[in-house]
């Protein structure tokens, strides 16, 4: 018997300087979705319609209202970058369409307003934030220069971090909030260089990130360099090369590896051969993605119903873990810490650092 | 390399029709330039004159027609390869390059000779002829007076040894004594054994040194003859030699 | 002034369109309106290449064809009539469409960024003035608006009268620069002018940082915008009161620019461009009239900007970038320098075309370079070049239209 | 010099090293034509950029009646009433012939916004007044101008452009006229046709005072009441014609022998 | 502060003000041929970075390279593809457009820009991310306290300088640059004198490119690290420094590189915490310059009168 097809959005920067993350959603998403239809007793047929939104908030507020108002679509997996994802939940609400985040961490996006179609899979830079503080300074470093982009994601991962900062003892001698597509940094490494840090963070994403790691040795700056998810991808490693080596992060969600679905989730995405490697959060739109479907599986294609259903989600098996929705809607995990090793984002618990086979610039 | 040399080759346009977008200016114009004299066109504004010579130099190409120096066709030959050839041009409306020196706009017209001596030594020259040129020789052509560019492109045009000279109205704002330098000059290169291809409003003293002359009425050969005839041509007369 | 006299064949044709000279005029515009709706109402890529390539078509057939150059004519000479038929016309798309939110949208956007090329088609085609702050000066719009709205008080109207003349004023920072400046070195100026601007928005925080500002809907008589769901009996989308404000004031500009043309002003404005020098000597001010286009284009773009701010409730720095402004750029001159319609026929295809192109994602941006510079390459005069001015055709007693 | 309509006084013009008018002394009354004449390269143009405000003047004095006009800006001294045509005319060449005439007189014409924009009504009844006035100014010269006059200036000939040129100058209704080479790059009989149009408007002008730069000698000869030499400059002969064919200084300098 | 931070900023403001420069020269350069700013640039730059990388990618795969090889491969192979796509740009955008108005240009060649850097990111594999640049320079480094340079840089610098002198003595001194110029001024007189003028046009551009090209792997050796993106600011930049500097002269961008690249430095070292401010400073005192010097600081000499 035929089934009646179903439409879902994806939203997220499928071109410019974020489109590597983004397209790896995309492709995450198009599987669950590819899955979902190849299995029989699904209800439905499901068709994925994607959007670039190019990580910029005005397109992603034309894009958001396209899919919003086209009523045969039930609800969205949507945004990675925090300044679409926060421009454009006044226009899901408006739309009453249900919506999942799948990528963008800044916090209120969820918990900055009260809108029932606005839900989150992936945690919020406070986790990241905390941890970073707890994680640095318990490993002896007191001393931090923090380097972040001037939009909100980077300013917010510098408003957590040093929020968290304060009670553990830590101290920021500088920050420099620069231009995310800044080229040069030789004459802020040269000014760090001077205040002697034990740590450079770096809020922002890979392109700031690899740009910094390489230019430190150039001006010959001595320090643990350290950033938060933006920077935790298949690009910084290979952007910044044999520098990479001992590159601290924090992200929300485990390895792959340490997932239960994570081995199969791999080889389909391999199987299905799509041209870009998933990414860091390729993973969490996948399972928004299934999170959305099951919910449609459940009550059908409305959107209030499939509102309703994704609200109460608790305890939902997902690629990437338990997802309890808590009273924002935000889905409750903590961050990890990972270490660039031998060209590959180590869970830290299991790489050569923790183990102590390696050192990091402190210890 | 050519030496300015008694030149032995003739210019001839054959049946040549040309225009610019949709309409034909020139239309089936037969014009010959005899080796080692002064061939000259004349007719009103807008008779077509400029369009020939454009088309001979192949900066407008000819939709009909050809167009022979000696014996090679140039009809659809680069302009700068015509050029090499030997063929000479003072394009109309006194143009020089605005933003270069005097001196650079004649090193310029040098440029088909290699040896930059030679260049040096035909710059001399032309001061000679042209003081005010020697003396503004470091001025940006663009600022020069209306003469004073007219004498610019002349003498940028008299810098390579060609063997035809091609003037599109050079005595374009020229005072009376520097026309008649003009004229001068023109008898001293047919001298030299150049052919020489004169555009000129001036019609008295046009006629005074030329061998043969064409009279373009829009866009064709309206009458044809050597001076004298031409001299004579009645509708010549009422055109050009009012009485005063 | 009607065209050249064409070949015998399409004689008799022409003397049928010319008895009915309003009835061509209107049926154009109308065809082409309605072509135009259709590209932004339809969801399927092929029926959006088929309306281009319909598109491409039209334009050859007026161009090459006897009958197609007679109708252009025609239309030129009824261009008032025409230009009031349009208007309507766009109006009853509008009504059309009152319940589709995303066509509203498409339609609103393009007729909002028609106008302020309206503006930066005074400041270019009429003043020669290149500004590649544009977008700069829209979001300048916007934010102003944004401001403003924050004041209860305030009521709307004068919300986008002021947030007009703050632009304006805003402009006058780089007026001494553009006077004094040509060509290239005057395109720079307004470029690191909009450098400037977007940088500043985003590393300083007074006016929201690189999250921008969200802005009130426009509300006129306790009437609310963007709460609108339905009018009377109508069910209506709350784009739909917008995208009647957008065209209005397309209209408005239009009007205004197409006055400004054909006046004195408009001459001197032509004399000034085409050569300063002439001017000067007959008296003209060089400086007067190119700081009047240069602010009058400015607070247009600025009007346009805040109704779009206060239409998508938001506005962020990215909008001020360089990339925007051109953008806009090239609706000008696509558009053809100087032709209003033209403007908004470019914008039709800069701003909808991409949109419709999602589809194929990622290369969207790459389809859409090369599609505009074929543009360039194959109408270098723009898709509808600026008419001949002829005042003869306003001595009194003839009627003047839009 | 009292009743002097343009006085100039030992007006100097220095291009960096370069002379090009020294202490030149020039006047000009109503009603008088003066012809200017000199080798290329005397300062003849750069009498008039000059006097039209174009080049600040390194030295002397300008005066219309009894305005001063030195180093005022062009507008100011175009409003004055002294205008000109230019050696390499200087048309809007795809602006109508109409369009490039009226440029003359916009500044007497209302450029307020409030009536171009809104108050049609009046506008409309300037360009009446207007057309008329420019149609029936280009009729004088050539019907053909009158009758196209709403087709782009770059569709006339070289001879209808300039004497579009010398229409703007004239509806200006200035006081003084300069003319620089208005016959250059013409035929012979084209030539003739404009020295007609001059002595025609001379005519019917009996208060306007003209400048005419020219290396036509008839030109000068027929419509010149008093000719003034240049040379690197410097005045080197003042008077009447005949007397300039004699001066021997100018022979050498300008005419050459076969004059 | 101590002074080898203050040389170590100077030594910073200089190496990136070379790095401006060979990408303003080639926009003067352009400017000095058609007239035309060919807003490409910026982007052939990052061509130029892209194929080097590439053509060491490939032919590394095949043999191990030296170093030095390795850095011959990716310099010849920037230049060729940089000349084949400036010839190219010249060819179908440049020369067909002459006519039209100088907007136009600006447009098309902004377009073509965006087609390049669209095409490395569609085409590269994960186009999207940065790249990283192989050190092929000798490594090793001079440190007198807390300065410290490496060879690469002193190396990189003298070759851009280097570069961007010989651009300047073509120009000014050469038959070419004197075709070049008649050509820019006025096709048909240069073509009478004999210029051959297709040639002269698409070897300019081929020039010019090759140089961005050159900058742009030179870019890569000295940042270690390539981005799609890298060419947009780098293109504005450039051109603000050729406009400052004067566009008439090609001493002009030169001394506007090393302003821009001055200015920007300057603030990291003056206000320290407030970097962000910096490109907003820098392009402000552009602005303010142009208003005091309408035709850059190496003025133009007036060329035309009335
Ligand atoms: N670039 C052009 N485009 C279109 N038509 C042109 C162009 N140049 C000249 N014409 C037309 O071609 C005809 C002949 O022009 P041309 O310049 O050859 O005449 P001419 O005899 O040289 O006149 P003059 O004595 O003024 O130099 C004229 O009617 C002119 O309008
Ligand atoms: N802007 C300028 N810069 C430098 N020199 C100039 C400038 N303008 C004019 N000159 C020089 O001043 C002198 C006088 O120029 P002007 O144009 O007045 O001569 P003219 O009498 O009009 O000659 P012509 O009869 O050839 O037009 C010339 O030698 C010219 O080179
Ligand atoms: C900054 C973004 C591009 C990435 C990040 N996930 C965010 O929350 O925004
Ligand atoms: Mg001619
Ligand atoms: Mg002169």
């Amino acid at each position: 018997a035929a089934k009646d097809a179903v439409k879902i959005a994806f939203i997220g920067p499928l071109s410019g300087g974020n489109s590597a993350p983004g397209l790896g959603g995309r492709n995450s998403a198009t599987l669950a979705v590819q899955q979902r239809n190849a299995d029989a007793n699904a209800k439905y047929t499901y068709e994925l319609v994607t959007y670039d939104d190019e990580c910029k908030p005005n397109v992603g507020i034309q894009v958001a209202t396209k899919a919003a108002s086209d009523n045969s679509i039930v609800a969205g997996v949507t945004h990675y970058c925090s300044a679409v994802g926060i421009a454009t939940v006044d226009t899901y609400a408006r739309f009453g369409l249900p919506v999942v985040v799948w990528g963008a961490i800044l916090p209120e996006i969820t918990y900055g307003n009260d809108y029932k179609e606005v839900h989150r899979v992936n945690g919020t830079m406070i986790n990241e934030g905390k941890l970073a503080a707890e994680f640095l300074t318990k490993r002896g470093y007191k001393k931090f220069v923090m380097i972040h982009d001037t939009t909100d994601y980077g300013k917010g991962q510098f408003k957590y971090f040093s929020e968290y900062l304060k009670p553990t003892g830590g101290e920021i001698l500088a920050t420099f909030p620069v231009s995310p597509d800044q080229q040069d940094f030789t004459a802020e490494l040269t000014k760090i260089k001077e205040l002697k840090p034990d740590v450079i963070l770096v809020g922002g994403l890979t392109p700031l990130g690899v740009r910094l790691r390489s230019q430190m040795d150039r001006v010959g700056v001595q320090a643990q360099f350290a950033g938060v998810s933006g920077i935790m991808t298949a690009g910084y490693i290979e952007g910044a090369g044999a520098a990479s080596e001992g590159t601290i992060s924090f992200h929300n969600g485990v390895p792959l590896s340490k997932y239960a679905e994570g081995q199969a989730f791999q080889e389909a995405y391999t199987k299905a051969g799509f041209r870009e490697d998933p990414d860091a959060y390729g993973p969490f739109a996948y399972s928004a993605a299934n999170l959305i479907m099951d919910a449609i599986e459940k009550v059908g294609p409305d959107r209030k119903k499939v509102k309703a259903e994704l609200n109460g989600t608790k305890g939902y098996k997902a690629l990437v873990g338990e997802i309890n929705f808590d009273d924002h809607r935000q889905n409750i995990m903590s961050a990890n810490v990972y270490v660039a090793q031998g060209g590959k984002w180590v869970y830290w618990p299991d790489s050569d650092y923790a183990a102590g086979k390696k050192k990091l610039a402190k210890d | 390399m050519r030496t300015a040399s008694e030149s032995s080759r003739k210019l001839s346009i054959i049946g040549v029709t040309a225009g610019y977008d949709k309409a034909d200016v020139l239309k089936n114009v037969n014009v010959e330039a005899k080796p080692g004299q002064v061939t000259c066109i004349l007719g009103a504004n807008g008779a077509g004159k400029s369009t020939l010579i454009r088309t001979i130099l192949g900066l407008n190409r000819a939709r009909k027609g050809e167009i022979y120096f000696g014996g090679d066709a140039i009809a659809r030959m680069p302009t700068h390869r015509i050029a090499a050839l030997g063929i000479a041009t003072v394009p109309e409306g006194n143009r020089v390059l605005p933003k270069m020196t005097v001196s650079e706009n004649l090193k310029v017209g040098g440029l088909l000779i290699r040896d930059n001596a030679r260049v040096a030594a035909r710059m001399e020259e032309l001061f000679e002829t042209f003081p005010r040129l020697k003396e503004r020789s470091g001025q940006l052509a663009g600022t020069l007076s209306g003469g004073e560019r007219s004498m610019l492109s002349i003498a940028r045009g008299l810098m390579t040894d060609p063997e035809l000279i091609v003037f599109d109205e050079p005595s374009l704002g020229l005072s009376p004594l520097f026309v008649s330098e003009v004229f001068a000059i023109v008898k001293r290169l047919k001298a030299a054994g150049l052919s020489i291809l004169l555009v000129e409003q001036n019609v008295r003293q046009t006629l005074r040194v030329a061998d043969y002359g064409y009279v373009l009425v829009q866009g064709q050969v309206m009458a044809e003859g050597d001076s004298e005839t031409l001299m004579q041509n009645p509708e010549l007369h009422r055109a050009y030699f009012g009485v005063h | 002034m009607s065209s050249i006299p064409a070949p015998a064949p399409s004689l008799s044709l022409m003397m049928r369109l010319q008895r009915f000279p309003r009835a061509v005029a209107a049926f154009t515009v109308l065809l082409l309106l309605g072509g135009g709706a259709l590209v932004i109402h339809s969801e399927s890529q092929a029926q959006v290449l088929g309306m281009l390539a319909a598109f491409l078509v039209v334009f050859a057939l007026a161009d090459k064809s006897a009958a197609g150059r007679e109708i252009a004519a025609i239309c030129g000479d009824f261009s008032g009539f025409g230009n009031t038929v349009a208007m309507i016309g766009a109006l009853t798309i509008a009504v059309v469409f009152r319940g589709e939110h995303y066509t509203l949208l498409m339609l609103s956007t393009v007729a909002l960024f028609a106008t302020a090329c309206v503006g930066l088609n005074i400041q270019l085609a009429f003043a020669g003035i290149v500004n590649f702050a544009g977008a700069a000066f829209f979001v300048i719009g916007s934010y102003a608006a944004a401001v403003l709205t924050t004041y209860p008080g305030l009521p709307h109207l004068a919300v986008l009268a002021i947030s007009g003349l703050v632009t304006g004023a805003l402009g006058l920072v780089l007026l001494l620069p553009v006077l004094r400046t040509r060509g290239h070195y005057a395109a720079l100026v307004t470029m690191a002018f909009g450098l400037l601007l977007r940088t500043f928005l985003e590393v300083n925080d007074t006016l929201g940082g690189p999250q921008g500002m969200k802005i009130k809907g426009f509300s006129v008589w306790g009437f609310d915008f963007s709460r609108t769901t339905s009018i009377g009996s109508w069910e209506v989308s709350f784009y739909f009161p917008y995208a009647i404000l957008a065209i209005v004031l397309f209209a408005l500009a239009f009007t205004f620019a197409k006055r400004l043309e054909a006046s004195w002003i408009g001459v001197a404005l032509d004399a000034v461009r085409s050569d300063e020098t002439a001017a000067s000597v007959f008296g003209l001010s060089i400086v007067r009239w190119k700081a009047v286009a240069f602010i009058l284009g400015n607070a247009i773009v600025g009007v346009a900007g805040a109704v779009y701010g206060m239409m998508n409730g938001f506005v962020t720095p990215n909008g001020a970038g360089l990339g925007e402004s051109l953008l806009m750029l090239s609706i000008v001159v696509l558009g053809g320098l100087g032709n209003m319609w033209g403007a908004v026929v470019a914008a039709c295809i800069i701003i909808v075309l991409p949109e419709k192109l999602q589809a194929i994602q990622e290369y969207s941006l790459l389809i859409f370079a090369v599609l505009v510079l074929c543009i360039l390459l194959f109408r270098p005069l723009g898709i509808l070049p600026r008419p001949l001015r002829d005042v003869s055709r306003f001595s009194a007693g003839r009627e003047e239209g839009l | 010099m009292t009743g002097a309509l343009l006085a100039c006084t030992g007006l100097t013009m220095r291009f960096d090293g370069l002379v090009a008018l020294d202490r030149l002394d020039f006047t000009l009354d109503c009603g008088e034509t003066v012809g200017l004449v000199g080798p290329n390269g005397s300062g003849k143009t750069t009498f008039f950029n000059v006097v039209t405000g174009l080049y600040r003047p390194t030295a002397g004095t300008v005066r219309l009646g009894d305005l001063d006009l030195f180093a005022k800006s062009p507008q100011t001294i175009g409003q004055a009433g002294i205008v000109r045509t230019f050696q390499r005319s200087r048309l809007m060449l795809e602006q109508s012939a109409f369009d490039n005439i009226v440029v003359g007189k916009l500044t007497s014409l209302d450029l307020g916004l409030t009536t171009n924009i809104f108050r049609r009504g009046r506008w409309r009844a300037e360009v009446d007044a207007s057309i008329r006035e420019v149609r029936s100014l280009a009729h004088r010269f050539n019907p053909v101008i009158a009758d196209r006059l709403f087709q782009p200036a770059g569709s006339f000939t070289m001879i209808d452009r300039r004497r579009i040129e010398i229409c703007r100058a004239l509806i200006a209704k200035p006081r003084v006229l300069l003319l620089d080479e208005p016959s250059a790059g013409m035929t012979h009989d084209e030539t003739r046709q404009l020295m007609g149009d001059l002595l025609a408007f001379r005519a019917e002008l009996p208060e306007l005072a003209v400048v005419l730069v020219e290396h036509e000698m008839d030109v000068i000869r027929r419509v010149s009441d008093r000719c003034v030499v240049l040379n690197f400059g410097r005045k080197i002969f003042e008077g009447a014609f005949d007397a300039l064919m004699a001066d021997r200084d100018v022979q050498t300098a300008y005419l050459g022998e076969d004059a | 502060m101590d002074f080898g931070i203050l040389a170590q900023q100077l030594f910073n403001g200089v190496m990136l003000g070379v790095i401006y420069a060979m990408i303003a020269v080639g926009f003067s350069l352009f400017f000095g041929v058609l007239d035309v700013i060919k807003f490409s640039h910026g982007d052939v730059v990052t061509v130029g970075a892209f194929s080097s990388l590439g053509a060491i990618g490939l032919v590394g795969g095949l043999v191990a390279l030296p170093p030095l090889v390795a850095l011959g491969t990716g310099i010849a192979a920037a230049i060729a593809v940089g000349s084949l796509v400036g010839a190219l740009i010249g060819r179908f955008l440049i020369l067909p457009l002459r006519q039209a108005p100088a907007v136009n240009v600006l447009l098309a060649t902004l377009m073509a820009g965006t087609v390049l850097r669209e095409a490395i990111r569609l085409g590269v594999p994960n186009g999207g991310n940065p790249k990283p640049f192989p050190a092929l320079l000798p490594a090793g480094s001079i440190r007198l306290g807390s300065f410290s340079v490496g060879f690469d840089s002193v190396i990189i610098l003298c070759a851009g300088l280097a570069l961007v002198f010989a651009t300047h003595l073509l120009i000014s001194r050469s038959r070419m640059g004197l075709a070049i110029r008649a050509v820019a001024q006025d096709g048909e007189v240069a073509r009478l004198a004999g210029v051959d003028f297709q040639r002269v046009v698409l070897g300019t551009f081929a020039l010019g490119s090759a140089l961005a090209a050159f900058a742009g792997c030179m870019l890569g050796l000295y940042y270690r690290e390539i981005n799609f993106n890298m060419g947009l600011l780098l293109g504005v930049i450039g051109f603000a420094s050729a406009v400052v500097g004067g566009l008439g002269s090609l001493l002009g961008p030169i001394i506007g590189g090393f302003l821009f690249a001055g200015v920007q430095t300057l603030v990291v070292v003056a206000l320290p915490f407030s970097t962000a401010y910096k490109d907003v400073i820098a392009f402000a005192a552009v602005i303010v310059l142009i208003g005091l010097f309408p035709t850059g600081l190496i003025a133009e000499r007036r060329s035309e009168r009335v």
